[in-house]
């Protein structure tokens, strides 16, 4: 049963320290409202998982020094830029760093989603990644002569992928805890392979997304959401794409990608825009 | 170890960026797909150029764009695509690439404590692996980016023996030159010198050993027809996801 | 670039004889009139793969002679009872028969999906199904100690099942070949995992399915799609699921179950339902 | 060796299908999550009353159904929730079960040239691996059903140590009664007999060996209320998603 909370402090408060959470790329639903909430009550220790990569929501966290690992395909922040916050500890040296390859985070999600032990994929071989992660394994495919495939078919085996807490912000949800997200199919595996979901969503329509073979075409069913709240504009400064929703606040984010590059700057952003509440349009 | 001149039909008018964006267009000519990833004007003009000529063959997928983006499946939809084998050709960067056709996109220096560090590998990894024609794409061609070894591998360009490899390195293309690249040799063979650039340049300014014939052409100018094309209705199309790109070349 | 067909005809002269092809289950999208055209084209030595099962459309071409291979979960018409084609084909020994269960049908799908030369599962182990299965693989999980898991854990390998044809019916489509599948996401796995999709539509819609984000969410992309034609009611007599389609003719397919319990009575039913083209209302 | 009948408030109007739907119900109370396959009218009311009982828990998910089934990615979505652990009850059903809980949803006979066959072993093969508690469900209770040996394992009951098996056979319930399964064992153990049943009977009509207590209880009458509830509002949903059986049974 999915729980309807007040606020993204209320939600940002399920979130414990420590916990891997796994994000959005910047380009589907961010929940940056419930990021910054995570800000303020001063999380540690997060393990990120970019699926398959994060920008601005994530760089805030790495700043403001909630994170300790980092585990995704890129990290980015687009047209605006390197993630600033983000490149200045990998130079320091201050984060753990699980650098991956986009499939290979979404072989290890469908992995947890089938409740198997692990994913196979090709690729990866003789990449400085898969030197760096002693977590995978290469084995040989066992099909490979059936296949018609030469030579022994290594075959590299990413373990299933299972985050703590799946976070992003969706359109709209029902009263139901049905929760709308498109095309954007990422956040229905993160939700699937995840142990929670914590999320925020635009408005809370009435009755039932699932109703209808269009809208629920598109649906997160309740069962996998674990508590939600309305969140007017809770994705801003990026945008919410698709054609119900807004776009990002470009003059924003490229203030943020320039402030953000020293510390000092980056302590004025948060000073400014995240860690006083009342600066926060979604608390009212 | 000379430039030879083209003689044929070359519009005044043409670009340094149509010139690059022909030129791409051309390996792209009877493909069935093309993928354009994030951030890439120019190989996405030259997928909508030689769609344009070819009477809507290949058909172009463009991340990030609202008309051209075909993708139903989320995320992981780009990457299954390439792994069916539906896509025949991509384009890959790199802070540095080298010799091999490896390519970086992580680091430089240690990983654990870098020198300058990347937004990441991406797909590449996958990608450079399945898709018969990938074209690296490096506007700044300098020792510092065309590298003798690169310091990460995010993709090599080779593989052993042994390991299923249906894709990899086609071309490199840079903003003074186009290098072809031999899997059986293992290293890039140049193609063509742009226009304004000279053999002689590109070996100062490249930090791989490479292949260099006696007769080195120019890059093909393309034609009015093509650049009006591109200076037409292909610019309106990019002023949709890359407003910046074609204000600043384009005028639009 | 999807070919539209003019008529079923048109559509079964495109599956080979000895085409393996995928059919979704009964309560999902069933391209009856297509499998009907099949069978008048006199379709040979088919592999027939469930997925995860199949009823009344497959139980029709075994019926007909046009099968050699079933690949499935189950075949059953459900309330209607048992298969009675099947059920006949199978006891006189007429079928290569390749059992299977219905998460790997869908993993060897996924693998096909991704590209991987297979999926690995858990369960299966100890069954008859894997016993009679010399085709997959019992392999370690490599990753056991650090899941925390006692013993070897062997898990089972599904190769990669990667269909000629996928068939199916779906409610619209539009002019550029985009198809509307909402929550029967089976139909897109299965269209993305096969080499050809070639399936008929309720009706084709003017407009770009794409273009809006709750219709593009149950949308499979035109790429995946090799060719369609119109054809109204082509599920008849099963139902099309959704609340825009229609239900089941039950009358219809109990007088079925009942008929095609004899060879003889098969053989009446396909004269009067199946082999006159003039009875294919689809044909106008 | 004897039954013992219920001495308590039961009520009088309780048909045969009450007293196996409470009976189900009662295994069903306090479990987060409870899927229910096709054709399952009877553990469709189960869980149905297990969730009216204790208000809201266990959430029902009933395939086929409108009101009651949430899945929206497909026909492997049932198979990835009990992958995922969020299905805490399941049933099966089989053409023949064994003493060791193997399930036969297969064939009679050779498989290859088998005297019956039946639909296939669908999910049942994952479903029984992993739901912690799988309640195996046959009405039709004799030496023919409940067999020494299942021809045909779809799958079975127990696996070997070093095989991960979080789920498995928790009971099995019969138009006769209702067995317990016990893993340690590796047998059924008899825990209750339907009222208008004996032992003597039980020990007759099954096929396989199973422990048999001293004292064995009358599988319990639900209460007035229980009653009430499942003749009411449960029977008006069971009607929807089987006519036949609410008619039949309840008169709907």
């Amino acid at each position: 049963m999915t729980v309807f909370e007040k606020n993204v402090a209320a939600l940002a408060a399920r979130i414990p320290d420590g916990a891997k959470i796994a994000l959005p790329p910047d380009y589907s639903y961010c929940a940056n409202a419930l990021v910054r909430a995570l800000v303020r009550r001063r999380a540690k220790g997060l393990h990120l998982v970019g699926v398959p990569a994060f920008g601005y929501q994530g760089d805030l966290l790495i700043g403001a020094g909630c994170v300790d690992t980092v585990e995704t395909a890129a990290v980015t922040m687009g047209e605006y830029g390197l993630a600033p916050r983000f490149t200045a500890a990998v130079k320091a040296g201050e984060l753990r760093l699980l650098d991956a390859t986009c499939p290979a985070i979404h072989a290890g999600l469908q992995a947890a989603e089938r409740g198997a032990p692990f994913s196979v994929m090709r690729g990866l071989i003789g990449s400085d990644i898969l030197a760096r992660r002693p977590d995978w394994r290469v084995i040989d495919n066992p099909f490979a002569a059936q296949q018609g495939i030469e030579g022994r078919d290594p075959v590299v085996a990413i373990p299933a992928l299972k985050p703590d807490v799946t976070v992003f912000h969706a359109p709209k949800a029902d009263r139901f805890g049905n929760v709308f997200i498109g095309v954007r199919r990422e956040c229905m595996v993160m939700a699937h392979a995840a142990s929670q979901a914590v999320i925020t969503v635009e408005r809370i329509v009435d009755g039932n997304l699932l109703d209808d073979v269009e809208t629920a075409a598109g649906t997160i069913p309740s069962l996998y959401i674990t508590a939600l709240a309305e969140v007017a504009r809770g994705a801003w400064p990026q945008a919410l794409p698709g054609n119900q929703g807004y776009a990002a606040d470009a003059v924003h984010l490229r203030d943020y990608a320039r402030q953000a590059k020293s510390a000092e700057g980056f302590q004025a952003y948060l000073d400014a825009h995240v860690l006083e509440p009342l600066a926060e349009p979604a608390l009212s | 170890m000379t430039v030879e001149t083209q003689t044929g039909d070359k519009s005044q008018d043409a670009l340094p960026e149509d010139i690059l964006i022909s030129a791409i267009a051309e390996m792209l000519e009877g493909l069935g797909h093309v993928a354009i990833g994030a951030s890439s004007p120019i190989p996405m003009a030259a997928a909508l150029l030689a769609n344009a000529r070819t009477g809507g063959r290949p058909q172009v997928s463009v991340l990030g764009s609202q008309d051209h983006n075909f993708f139903t499946d989320g995320a992981k939809e780009l990457f299954d695509c390439a792994g069916q084998g539906r896509i025949d050709a991509f384009f890959l960067g790199g802070a540095q690439i080298d010799g091999q056709a490896n390519i970086n996109l992580v680091s430089i220096g240690d990983p654990d404590r870098p020198k300058a560090r990347f937004p990441g590998s991406f797909g590449s990894a996958h990608m450079y692996y399945v898709v018969p024609r990938v074209i690296l794409f490096r506007l700044e061609h300098t020792p510092r980016t065309l590298v003798e070894r690169v310091d990460y591998i995010s993709a090599p360009g080779l593989s052993e023996p042994g390991v299923f490899r249906p894709g990899g390195p086609y071309a490199l293309i840079t903003d003074r030159c186009l290098f072809h690249f031999d899997k059986g040799q293992g290293r890039f063979r140049l193609v063509s010198v742009h226009p304004g650039h000279t053999v002689e340049e590109i070996r100062e300014q490249t930090g791989f050993a490479y292949e260099e014939p006696d007769h080195v052409p120019e890059t093909a100018v393309p034609d009015r027809e093509t650049v009006a094309l591109l200076q037409g209705p292909i610019a309106d199309q990019l002023a949709k996801l890359y407003p910046d790109f074609a204000t600043r070349v384009y005028g639009r």
